[in-house]
């Protein structure tokens, strides 16, 4: 199997040829990769040279952490590279933000209100966790709509908030 | 003297009390929130208790519910460990009314050093150098505070009266901002504290943030045990401590320790305590606050002075008198402390809850942990985002430096996000290396942007995920074939699994 | 000066030196069986390379194949660890030979050690005193050994010339016995060193056991680092090692150290090297035999003098002169070391393997752990049953203990049995508080057989018990009630795996 | 539910009353009982007493290791109680004794024959494991019987090896 795999917009030709052997553009590489305990930890050794790192998956591909550093990464095999293509790729840009909670916590404060116009940067929701208030900004300028909170309330981690259109 | 101690607290340092307890033969009294029931401080303790819902205002904020458990359970002293009811002047004179003995200062040392203005006051008298700013106690409203912000000087700090771990703090740059900034400091500091009260401190640029340990005892010695480096902050919160500091010599270590202690003594201190310093680059120094307890990075000074801080608590609350005089305290290696907390450094520090799946330590020569979880263990939305300390120590600063690195590679947590790449990076960094870097350094001069242009594991890491995401479409091609059952039953329940949820 | 080291072992000792190397910058090459796979040595070095099939003789003893490796990766230095190859003249000749730098000491030195027969004749050439025994070299038949034994004396023991570790050592209390115990003696000599002779020593009764750390460089400058006591020992295998010994004092400990550094300079060594020494309790002390690598035990060292001692193997062989002098040497405080082996010490010590599947490791002040194993890994028969060594540093003996006390208590392994409840007992033991052994302690005069009348924890296990079995009941007459899905998704799809297998 | 439960030949009468009460004789004791991370490792609750045990089943009753020591307990409930008594009573004494390997090794010896008269405490077979050559002896007098490995063989755990009668 064939994949494309890109990391800050460099591509990668990666074959897994066997269970022991991989190329990489046109080296042959031995590889011996095991998950740690079941975990999301995968142990590979790469031709004698001995890696360990936590990969998981999210929304926008696979998140590497190795290291102390994080790689942000997308594995797309030929026909979904093709498919793609076809498409006329690229992700659209812009449209709508929404807020989700990044983790689980208090509503303490919401100084916007519907329909407010809203500058790239500016606290949207207020968000108390583990001892600290969290302001959430927008990454964009646009208008606050769909106001889902009320200050005072709990909500889950991804529970959505607003949106910024 | 007391032979049963409940420990007022939960996480990490209610192990670590509980540990020095055990080490001294004295029975333990755990209490927990519901959220607590399997966290290690319960399962280490001889007893154990509950206190109520997981919030802190209704379990371990609940002093009228400890002391009645204090009471049920015959336990004769109490640890209030940091934080919670620690600095709380009423917890510990209630205590002294109910014969419980207090295991931290009087009453009155923490009401005058707890106040910050009052605090202020005090050491000034005492002829302690202090940052310039408000000199009024409490109760200054907004107007008040703008009218006087100016005579202070730009920029500047709000603080909480009854503050502590830079919650309620907020910089002020012009006076511009300076209203919003006051109204979201009162809001932490009421949510924090039960008290919105603020104060003004102009901002010593370019500034350590360097603090003293102090030991008193009731017989009146007073000792410090050198100083500890705390200027490795983010939102005014420690990250990262050191003992020595690299940017002390011997003189200005003896000339702030006689500080130190003077300050102490200002207000008749017993127990354990920490005077905290700014240090402008000129080596002036600044009475900042002094924190009436046990300090969270207390374990770098315990690596180099040998002295266990809790122990030497218990013993000063039985009325002892201190194992050391200050001739006897040596200084010996270096150490540093990094605090490992459930949150995204890759993701504008956000903290992270969630079970730990998996967790392996590191150890082995001069590395030592202290943490309150383990696999299995939920991490809440609750209480403080702190999971772990790493403290590694070191013959020298070099080689301390080289033992963390090895020490954060090795640490795997699985389950929730930690900031340990963070320290990764700052271990990696010249400056810090270099001892170059003052309470700004993290926010201003500091990034976990990583150029990968030269980084030889890009091409590791792609590869890895291309594995991943290989074993992954092999898998789901297999669910469809499940009568090669050719992998391990559990496996092959798992896969079940997933067919029929 | 070597940039890359390959370590030639598994397990704990793979890890310890793998962390000295990392402190130093140094790269790390691991080698592997194929059950060791998933080791932590292998997820730890930088690269890691496949030996063979799990026994020793084909994977960790197989030179010519490490050599090969060595070779491939670049590694221009071999670190061996203890056991396998590490005291194996021919394997540090044949390094020699290739150029890589062998982390110990001359094959000339590991040749003089290591038939110790030949040792005990260099050593009384230097005037060390030596226990009684046969004092010819190898080869000599079951005839001639029971000739010589009556004019030793009973009781004595036979020893493996090639030996270390208690294998293929026997005791013999009289002549009637003797054939039957030589001939299991040389079978396990013969299966664990590959060399069947043995010899005969006399047996020193109420005698300790106690070593002294030799550190050598290469410009001849020999110092010791003090003494460690090692008379808690079970079939000749040591269990609990402790510096320094209580039966030492300073007046002995001089003597002791200038024969052990005299033994060092008698076959010009060279690295680290330990010499074992009987004493009597008359405070005669008697040559034993020198091990001519890094002992298990040498964390203990580590704690009182601050030494590394894997460190500092590396820098003599660099070529570099020792970091310190004999007068440089202090010893701090009192450490003591429990070997945690995989083994039932509720039914005759048998070895005890399975999947590790949860384990907390005791941590906080003054507590080291040293393991090579992890939640996860598959403890296997092939190797040693040490599966960790914990280690902990207090201010005095006493407080060495009661600290080892709460760190055993704190220690959870589950998936195989280990000896914790063993070394439990052992620190509740008068005798050993008391300092009162000698190396037949723990055979003759200690029990693992509790007295449960006067034991108040009797109705807890029972109740524990209770509970257990009730909840069990429980569980299964609910497995017919598959509908009432109340439990977890984990829980029922166990119950769905019970059902149908 | 009542059990009656025996250490040492001591019983014990134990009533479990509800999901957070258990009556022992004749007290009345609160119980907050949890497994840890689904181990066999178990925390109790005990009227504020906080205790910690590893408890495990095997063919005579249950195991608990707690605090460095190991009871061995049996537990039944009145009904097995009284089938067992009705039964006569006690386990039946005596008999066959079947050795199984206690741990995976490599058999080094076998120093006895079929049909060979044995002493209590004579050495049965010596297994190697863990680099360590273990003697396994029989608890009993009696005859050797069904030898089923041989000196060389590999063995697993709880493999039978052979019996004595």
């Amino acid at each position: 199997m064939k994949y494309i795999t890109t990391v800050d917009g460099k591509e990668y030709l990666i074959e897994v040829v066997d269970e022991k052997h991989i190329r990489v553009g046109d080296r042959l590489l031995a590889v011996d990769f095991e998950s740690v305990n079941g975990q999301p930890v995968f142990s590979v050794i790469l031709d004698g040279k001995s890696y360990e790192s936590f990969i998981s998956e999210s929304d926008e591909g696979w998140q590497v952490l190795m290291r102390g550093k994080q790689y942000q990464i997308t594995v797309e095999d030929e026909r979904e590279k093709r498919l793609r293509a076809a498409a006329g790729g690229g992700v659209a840009e812009g449209g709508e933000f929404n807020l989700k909670a990044p983790m689980p916590g208090l509503v303490v404060a919401i100084p916007v209100s519907e329909g407010q116009e809203i500058k790239k940067g500016q606290v949207l929701i207020i968000l108390e966790s583990m001892k600290m208030q969290n302001e959430l900004k927008s990454p964009k300028d646009g208008i606050a709509e769909r106001i889902r909170v009320k200050a005072g309330e709990s909500v889950e981690q991804k529970q959505a908030l607003l949106s910024v259109k | 003297m007391f032979k049963k101690v409940l420990i007022a607290n939960r996480g990490e340092i209610a192990v670590r009390i509980i540990r020095a307890c055990r080490e001294l033969g004295l029975e333990t009294v755990a209490v927990f929130s519901e959220v607590d029931r399997n966290a290690l401080h319960v399962r280490y303790a001889d007893e154990a208790y509950l206190l109520g819902p997981a919030p802190s205002r209704e379990s371990y904020l609940r002093a009228d519910k400890i002391l009645d458990i204090a009471k049920k359970s015959g336990a004769d002293a109490i640890h209030p460990g940091y934080g919670f009811l620690a600095e709380r002047e009423d917890f510990a004179a209630k205590c002294a009314d109910l014969g419980i003995a207090f295991i931290g200062p009087k009453p009155s040392s923490i009401a005058a050093m707890g106040d910050k203005g009052k605090a202020r006051a005090t050491v000034i008298k005492a002829g302690v150098p202090v940052v310039p700013g408000t000199e009024d106690v409490g109760n200054m409203t907004n107007e008040d505070l703008l009218k006087i912000a100016p005579t202070i000087g730009f920029p500047l700090l709000i603080k909480a009266t009854a503050g502590g771990g830079g919650k309620g703090m907020r910089e002020v740059k012009s006076i511009g901002e300076m209203p919003a900034l006051l109204e979201s400091a009162r809001r932490e500091a009421e949510s924090a504290f039960g008290d919105g009260n603020v104060y003004l401190e102009k901002l010593v640029e370019g500034a350590r943030h360097i603090e003293f340990q102090i030991l008193a005892d009731s017989h009146g010695n007073v000792i410090h045990l050198g100083e500890r480096e705390c200027s490795i902050q983010r939102r005014h919160q420690k990250l990262l401590e050191e003992a020595p500091s690299p940017f002390m010599d011997e003189e200005l270590r003896e000339k702030m320790g006689s500080v130190a202690v003077k300050s102490a003594q200002a207000v008749d201190y017993v127990n354990a305590g920490t005077i905290e310093f700014l240090v402008d680059k000129d080596k002036n120094f600044y009475f900042l606050e002094m924190n009436t307890r046990l300090q969270v990075e207390h374990p770098i000074t315990e690596m180099i002075t040998g002295v266990d801080i809790v122990a030497e608590q218990i013993r000063i609350a039985r009325g002892r008198q201190l194992s050391y005089t200050q001739d006897q305290i040596k200084f010996n290696g270096h150490a540093i402390e990094c605090r490992v907390n459930a949150e995204d450094p890759f993701n504008n520090f956000i903290p992270s809850t969630g079970r730990i799946a998996h967790s392996l330590l590191p150890t082995g020569p001069g590395v030592r942990v202290d943490t309150g979880v383990y696999p299995g263990f939920e991490i809440t939305p609750y209480y403080d985002p702190m999971i772990a300390k790493l403290i590694v120590w070191g013959e020298t600063r070099a080689q301390a430096i080289l033992r963390m690195r090895r020490a954060l590679e090795e640490y795997r947590i699985v389950g929730v996000r930690t900031n340990i790449p963070f320290h990764q990076t700052l271990m990696d960094s010249h400056r810090f290396m270099g001892g170059q870097f003052d309470t700004r350094f993290v926010e201003e001069r500091f990034s976990m942007d990583t150029e990968n242009a030269s980084d030889p594991n890009v091409e590791i890491a792609a590869i890895l995920a291309t594995l991943v995401a290989h074993q992954q479409t092999e898998r789901s091609a297999r669910i469809f074939r499940p009568n090669e059952r050719d992998t391990s039953n559990w496996k092959w329940v798992g896969r079940w699994e997933r067919m029929h949820r």
